[in-house]
């Protein structure tokens, strides 16, 4: 079983459009930068983008909504907290002409519809968002006299994931915060794509540290580390 | 409707006091998560405190903010600031994170808010001023914490910058969760949500009880005890 | 009711080439769990192969049993067999390995039976004649397999040791799972599930379509290309 | 923060007639023996106990049942395969003059259960079970097409759990198989006490390793290694 992929231009060209894709990372940790740069050289369009920022921090997802490849987001903090830096997000401005539908669930249910949805979970019944907008649409039901709402499973097509490590099995191992969302992105998606600092040998990962079986992981493709500088949003 | 009482009219404590404030209501043993804004202020009075404070992010015994040397782009708090380890430190995904969050593990969760009402309903998520949908805005983890948190402590300042309430009957703006709130901790005063309705448990140097009524807008009940702000 | 056949009538092929029948049955570059009993005996026959066992105690690309000075009582399978480890290993908890079985990540579960329908309702976890309640018995990892798995085989005798059909119209035996065996493995005959009903595709040397029959309870539809069994 | 008992017997001494406790471990990888061994000279009745099996290789949980501390059993794999061998379990023999309630889920489902409830999810809908007999007396739900049944979750009252290192925080670090049940039922209960191979110092064990945070573990007490000599069922 060999999972490595010698470009990642080779490990997104079957990228259909219309496709979902999950983005893992956060900011500076995890985000698999290079994947979402092959994204935009491939050109697949009508895309679902699903990850938690569309627009702070994350210039290269920027990249895809300028060039219209992105119809639909799916995510938890949309926006720039500044309403004048919004103004001029490419981002905030197509979601205001009405170009691109926008879907916000709050952070844990974001991350656990795509949990549920790796572990063969059709739905969910959880307390976050009852009395507010986010229960709009949604089954409610009380269990020992407390209000839950119905939430359910998320597959994505594809993700894109960031590890530290892996290995040709497609285990991985995430390096501190830049865990993130990776881990539970990369087994909700039909196909994921993990882009990792560096490829290891099989037996090199110790086997009671591997943070991502490698069953969850279809491709692998090294991309060496690059640095970024983090900052206050 | 959100009432406007005049431009604001008292001076309170600093964002740093507010911040102590809060410190010093936090019980040694626990677990504690940390909101933007005032709330992350917390982090600088707690050195040597017996707490564990949490980064929704995925990290447990978060330690202050790294400099020079120490930052890793790969050690990072939910506002993108480099962060540094403290012993007894651990990672985790964000599914863990929330989990943990829902299932009730978190004693104490510090947040900001655009409104509380005299019921302890919460908003905080999305400012109308914004002029986006009802239903999109940044959502975040604020949500989830503010159901799973044991202990749900707002930190703000007492008015919003136009001197419009922010302690209201009702919010007008849309809610992060019912119910939740159990302290309010501004500028002006130090207040308790109880079933009987708020209240105002401190005030702020030189200010009386009328002076916090007359920036509130639910009638406030003046706790027997009632003292300056405990710093 | 199960209908009883004669007594045993046929001298079928070995446990251990039921087992080879099924390893050359599974596809290269396949993940593969193997229940107790004889899909157990799987394991001897893939040394080499391009697949990876899962062990649902939470481990993968699990390898040979463990012997002597290899042996370590933290490293077992269902069965508490000690096992060793194959490069490329990983280890997780009970609750991750049902999320990748039921998140339909298995590609093959070889499971035992007490039964099978011939719409592929598979009935292995309860023999009544145990004779407990109904809702009682050792469940196991069978249900979330049966019903997880892209594809189910089946690994048993062809009958009882009493004689009795095993290949049943209607499943007698509390079932499992409904309609989730794709392909039949036993001593005398692999067997395809099929819409159309039973397909009879190899048979054990010496036997026919029609000794294969009389001990089948429902009509099997007879391979155009029936063979003997490959091994 | 210090979560470290000095005596075992002083862990376990709390716990009250009528508790549920999950216990992890399967057969020789992961069983907290010390503490049930611990539970046995408390002498608390009316338990619930929650664990993969009641007979089978668990000879210490099989003394809770000889002494009559147990009330009822929610487990997956309740008997001896060998109809022989359970005719002379004394569990079996409970069960069968009614002595002791039996509740049996499908292993994914009973630990699911437990993972839900420390999640915070009230309830969630698993394909496992449909059509069977565990189907029964649960409501059913329809997603795309596929039926699920709707599973709640188990909130046991204490956990025993063993691990290889934790230290003082809580968190814990395992060993191969003997993780299993153990993370789960860990984050299961309101009150889990974690028996440790060894207690090492906070901040030696490596942040991006630890199975299972502190958060999770109220108490930790260490046993040492003991051995065991696995063999089949």
């Amino acid at each position: 079983m060999d999972k490595v992929f010698a470009s990642i231009d080779e490990a997104v060209k079957d990228i259909p459009d219309g496709a979902s894709i999950a983005i893992g990372g956060f900011f500076t940790a995890g985000t698999p930068v290079e994947l979402i740069q092959a994204l935009a050289r491939h050109g697949a369009k009508n895309l679902t983008i699903i990850c938690q920022q569309m627009g702070p921090g994350n210039e290269d997802v920027t990249k895809l909504v300028e060039q219209g490849q992105v119809k639909k987001a799916i995510c938890n903090y949309p926006f720039y907290r500044s309403a004048s830096r919004g103004a001029n997000s490419p981002f905030e401005i197509a979601v205001r002409a009405g170009k691109i539908e926008v879907e916000v669930y709050p952070m844990g249910t974001f991350i656990e519809k795509m949990r549920a949805a790796g572990a063969g979970i059709a739905g969910f019944y959880t307390p976050t968002g009852v009395g507010t907008v986010v229960e709009r649409g949604k089954e409610k039901k009380v269990f020992n006299g407390r209000t839950y709402l119905l939430e359910v499973a998320l597959r994505p097509d594809y993700a894109f994931i960031h590890a530290w490590k892996g290995d040709r099995f497609g285990n991985c191992m995430y390096r501190k915060t830049a865990q993130n969302y990776n881990p539970e992105m990369g087994k909700a998606a039909t196909i994921t794509i993990a882009q990792v600092e560096k490829v290891v040998e099989a037996g090199e990962l110790d086997p009671d540290k591997v943070h991502m079986p490698g069953i969850y992981v279809q491709r692998v493709v090294e991309v060496g580390r690059r640095t970024y500088k983090p900052g206050i949003d | 409707m959100v009432v406007k009482p005049n431009k604001k009219k008292f001076e309170g404590i600093a964002r740093e006091l507010i911040a102590l404030r809060i410190a010093n209501d936090l019980q040694d043993g626990s677990y504690v998560n940390l909101g933007i804004g005032i709330p992350t202020l917390v982090s600088n009075w707690i050195e040597g405190r017996d707490l564990v404070l949490q980064s929704e992010i995925g990290m447990l015994n978060t330690g202050p903010l790294a400099e020079g040397d120490n930052i890793d782009q790969d050690c990072i708090n939910a506002s993108c600031q480099p962060v540094t380890e403290l012993p007894g430190c651990c990672y985790f995904s964000d599914c863990e994170s929330f989990a943990m969050i829902r299932g009730r593990y978190m004693d104490v969760a510090v947040l900001g808010a655009l409104q509380v009402s005299e019921k302890g309903d919460l908003a905080g998520w999305n400012n109308p001023d914004r002029g986006f949908p009802e239903h999109v805005g940044n959502i975040g983890g604020s949500m989830d914490l503010a159901v799973g948190a044991k202990k749900v402590i707002v930190a703000m300042e007492h008015v919003t910058t136009k001197g419009d309430f922010k302690i209201v009957k009702k919010c007008s703006y849309p809610v992060t969760a019912i119910g939740v709130v159990k302290l309010i901790a501004t500028d002006l005063a130090l207040i308790e949500v109880t079933d009987n309705g708020l209240v105002l448990k401190e005030v702020a140097p030189g200010l009386t009880a009328e002076d916090v009524q007359s920036v509130t807008e639910p009638k406030l009940i003046i706790s027997p005890d009632l003292r300056e702000i405990a710093l």
